[in-house]
């Protein structure tokens, strides 16, 4: 789950973290008001992607009438596929050193890790790989979190030892904030020193483990029709998809399956439109509602099933697409694989339905990618997907 | 032989009464998996498919002696049961849920460390000692006994692997399904040193994908260091966009880490060799223990 | 720092666990005023000591009349030497079965422990005797507190294992409130079982570390005044005393030397009447105070001064002796033991002035003690010591 | 010979440039002690007292070597301070600071045990080897070098008994206030434990006082147990009423335990000489060392 800048910010001040006084606007009137209440402002698109600066999202406004020019110019503007709804308007800092804390998973590690840097405002990876000293790292005991002494190493450490007294308290409840919302991500960059000695974290970024969701039925982040309708559909389906740029539309049962089904389609020269995992033991019903998903996609070309039948049961997934097929009228290539449980039960239902099931991955990818660049079936009428079609 | 599991292992089951952990009690049993109890709260004293139900892994184990547990309790409460497990004294703990909250598990893989129990999984499909027990939900008629070891990241492309190597005649030692999460327990390292100490397998397919860099640990650490056994390396996820999750919590590609092509460098830079298909893993598999077999 | 009942029990309703409804009445009015809002109540007074219900302090009335005539009982007793100002009129519960629920610290393992008791209502420690397999005990780590599967094991333990969804976030709730306020000892007791299956904290006591009292600066327990009026006196100068039950008042440096200077005391066939440790590095006015309060005391009937200078130096003590006697017009027979540093320099200031030293312990002991029963010297007046003075 | 500290020891001091530790820094100095450095967070890179201050302990101990750490800062950083020196890998911890709350040191003791360092105190007046080095507070110039081990968890109860056989003519090796604390680092079995081992220490005084049972568990678990050295006992605190606590946060009976008869009690029985007063506990300790020094 990822927030827009306002809601982090909220989040902050609520966890004990300084933030910036600020206003959100809807409206270039709105924006003005903003100012007048504030004195000069920053005014900062609210979508859920970096680089907002370098695409116009953040500009400076001196004066009500400035801010209402400058929001009429951002609202509306597209970032990176987001349409600007809300700006943010905040009090103008006057920022002498930009500095970086964040807190992030190390797999690796199997652990959390703070991460303190005297150059913030720029990715901490550029950071580290230009002037790595400049970072340093505190892995904390799981169950101790970060204790005093480590967090004053930490702070020592990437040489920021005369910031001690401030930095020690922000590290802690950055840490206690992602304990409280299981954050998996959370950053404070830049985290500017003022010019009245101060530190604030003049913008921010936070991601929530969906896992913990039931934790946090009352957290809710950006709006996600922002997002990819496609995806976003998905997810009201309760199914594991990602859009990807390419014309074969691929179902499978298992994340590796599936990821190795797009290697496989890539192979043979075509390339993926999405990834779809309907996981293990799905019915006759999932495979059905993937398959209506997948149609949404005018991007798709030709559809490719790849099952392992362990939990999951052939004749249920042959089901499943026999139904579906015949519901949503599919005019596509469709080129099914299937393996394992009941294998033989579903295999006999697709050839019963004119079907043909592949026992082999690799020709099934080879086989659709050839159907789909020759194009629908000759019988094919203008209307051969569901409605509604989602363009990306 | 063996590693982890073999048909002594005397199994527990947490969340044997719940759908799915019955469920798939009844397919280790079919499989012949010696079960010794079950764990559900509240319902200790009663018996479930013909074994003992427990309060506590506690109690169960002072009253079986089990040594392993099979983990089926949902995601909110299963970090918790492999603490319970690992704090009991069971020394192998398969935690099949997935879903867990990733804070949860950090928490919960140091406190098995400190236990000095291990853990395999979560989200995983759990392992197969083939023809002896099973611990987990691997499908029971794909597995064939054999001299290849299988570690894997996937699930279903792990039960293609072993079916693949069952039916061109390639037996196995043991299957285990280390699982897709960010935060695991056993990794490809650990599995790998058992594999190389047990004399029964004499070749080992390694299953990775996208997303860390645990593939690249076990390369440079362990097969690149004297492993003195043949490794068959395939990653899932060459074409995966950076920045996607795709589906295991695990698999995603950040920045220019944990892709596909640094897993395969570092597997064929130590001396693995390195597959583009299911196919081929199962063909070169075939090759080298014919060549092992003659030697 | 220790709590009334009620304050006890707001506490912990804060923290989530069930009390039940009540109302604190400072007249037998306030009582007949709670009784009509809450129907049958039981009326309790409110003194922060154990036994209240066999000294009669808690009663149960049926209406408001007879809450108020029970109030008018209650109010004004004097319960082990507390007098009785308030009464806690709470909804009678109708209790199935009474358990134990409580947090104390175990110094022997060095640890904090959980103590569940099928058996409550009576001291822990007699179930521990009577009924030791009713008594579960959990001790947490330190730093990870009780985890749930421990949590659980504790309930089943106990016997209790039914109750397991109802008890097991009770004691967790417990762990967290005594973490929250540095509590070295909780207990909820009798933990009831009511009639509609619920559990309801029917009684509870609370005691507050004091070394962490810089971290609850807002956290006010049970009035002090109601106490002892020399051990409160002794806490307004920041003396560290006990009042005991003899004659000879001994001041020292050094809990272990004061101790051991009562023992000597008792020895030589006298009794203290008190311990009151001036602690290291005194200086002259410590000395001073300390003097000032034990002639406060009307029970003492000679004074036992006895030093060791590690930090503390002989002439700071007896420059405080000197002026602190000079100023009292102190008529009691004062006896000094004083060795360690600046030793020589004490001994001749306090001979100058007419007292002289003792360099044994022992023999110091003896004399004070031989001095106090031969009543004071010949020229004492009447007035001989300093106002005011405080009865027992 | 002596336990725990000598005149090799590299001393660190955490709060050097405080009232306290400047004021006690330089006692031990005088004493011989050899102080390598102090940390003082915000003051790394100065000097006081003639040696190096950091910032950390472990930048300290980085530099310096230090094997032992002597705290002297306030209550409410004195627990952390602790666990600072125990991370850093300091093998003894000498903690002088009163007043720290319990659930503090439950855990900082905790940590201490995890790291394998030693701690002494917290509220206690420190250790000191005779001739050789001082940490803490004891006053320098009552010890005497000689044949007898000290352990007490009284303060100015300790001086007296030192400066007393010091007195007598009889020295001591080490002396160490073990504090007056409920939660402690290392209790009378442990320390006498090491004086057992100490080829010097011809015999132990040990000083207790009522409250716990600590005494009782040394008394059985090592006096009693082939202690092979004479140990002198004393109590203070026989005739402390229940239930008031004697200015230490430890010395207190709570109902029937922790008394000074059941401690005394214990003592006699495990074979140890119990005294009433210090005079006597110096008379029987001259007395018994003229016996040692016969045989």
């Amino acid at each position: 789950m990822r927030f827009l800048e306002y809601q982090v910010k909220e989040r902050f001040r609520t966890a004990g973290i300084p933030v910036p006084d600020g206003r959100l606007a809807r409206t270039p009137d709105e924006a003005a008001l903003a100012a007048g209440a504030l004195g000069p402002i920053a005014v900062k698109a609210q979508v859920p992607v970096g680089g907002r600066g370098k695409a116009g999202g953040i500009k400076l406004a001196r004066s009500p009438v400035d801010a209402k020019r400058v929001a009429q110019e951002i609202l509306g503007m597209t970032i990176k596929g987001f349409r600007v709804q809300e700006v943010w308007c905040e009090t103008a800092q006057e920022i002498t050193r930009e500095l970086y804390l964040g807190l992030t998973l190390d797999r690796d590690l199997r652990n959390v890790v703070l991460i303190l840097s005297a150059q913030g405002g720029i990715e901490i990876e550029e950071v580290a790989q230009a002037n790595p000293q400049a970072i340093a790292r505190l892995y904390p005991d799981p169950w101790r979190g970060p204790l005093p002494f480590e967090v004053r190493e930490l702070v020592f450490r990437a040489g920021l030892g005369p910031l001690q007294a401030q930095l020690a308290p922000l590290v802690i409840k950055l840490y206690t904030m992602a304990r409280n919302f299981d954050a998996t991500t959370i950053e404070i960059n830049p985290l500017a020193l003022t010019r009245d000695g101060g530190l604030v974290a003049a913008d921010g970024k936070l991601e929530v483990d969906e896992n913990a969701a039931f934790r946090h039925k009352d957290l809710h982040g950006a709006d996600e029709t922002a997002e990819d309708p496609l995806e976003a559909e998905a997810r009201r389906r309760r199914l594991t998809y990602v859009r990807l740029d390419g014309s074969i539309g691929v179902i499978g049962n298992g994340a590796g399956l599936v990821m190795n089904t797009l290697d496989l389609v890539q192979r043979e020269g075509g390339r993926a439109a999405n990834f779809l995992d309907i996981g293990g033991g799905a019915k006759a019903e999932v495979v059905h509602s993937a398959l209506e998903l997948l149609v949404m996609d005018p991007h798709v070309k030709g559809i490719l099933i790849n099952i392992f039948g362990g939990i999951t049961r052939g004749d249920e997934v042959a089901k499943g697409i026999i139904d579906a097929s015949r519901d949503l009228g599919l005019k596509l290539p469709l080129v099914v694989r299937m393996t394992g449980t009941r294998e033989e039960e579903g295999r006999q239902l697709l050839r019963e339905a004119g079907i043909t099931p592949e026992a082999s991955a690799t020709v099934a990818a080879r086989r659709v990618v050839e159907l789909a660049a020759a194009g629908p079936p000759a019988d094919a009428g203008g209307a051969a997907r569901a409605k509604p079609a989602f363009e990306a | 032989m063996s590693i982890l599991l073999s048909g002594k292992s005397r199994v527990l089951i947490q969340g044997l009464t719940g759908r799915e952990g019955s469920f798939h009690t009844e397919a280790m049993k079919a499989y012949g998996t010696n079960i010794v109890g079950g764990v559900s709260p509240g319902k200790g004293g009663s018996t479930s498919l013909g074994v003992p139900v427990f309060d506590t892994v506690a109690d169960a184990r002072r009253a079986t002696d089990a040594d392993v547990s099979g983990i089926f309790v949902p995601a909110p409460f299963a970090a918790d049961a492999i603490m319970e497990a690992a704090a009991a004294g069971l020394e192998l703990i398969v935690c099949i849920t997935e879903g867990i909250p990733l804070h949860d598990m950090v928490r919960a893989r140091a406190f098995v460390a400190e236990c000095g129990a291990r853990l395999i999984g979560p989200n995983c499909p759990g392992l197969v000692t083939a023809g002896q027990a099973k611990v987990g939900i691997i499908p029971n008629h794909i597995n064939r006994e054999g001299p290849i070891g299988i570690v894997s990241r996937s699930g279903t492309l792990t039960y293609e692997v072993i079916q693949g190597l069952s039916q061109a005649g390639v037996g196995q030692t043991t299957s285990v399904g280390i699982g897709g999460d960010p935060i695991l327990g056993l990794s490809f390292k650990e599995i790998l040193a058992l594999f190389k100490d047990d004399s029964a397998t004499r070749a080992v397919v390694l299953i990775g994908e996208i997303g860390g860099s645990d593939e690249e640990a076990a390369a440079e650490e362990v097969i690149g260091r004297g492993f003195g056994k043949p490794v068959i390396g395939f990653i899932s996820g060459r074409t995966a966009p950076e920045g996607k999750r795709m589906g295991h919590a695990g698999a995603i590609i950040s920045g220019n880490k944990g892709t596909a092509q640094s897993k395969l460098d570092s597997l064929r830079k130590a001396g693995a060799r390195v597959c583009e298909t299911i196919e081929e893993v199962v063909d070169a598999t075939r090759d080298l223990v014919g060549v092992a077999q003659a030697s």
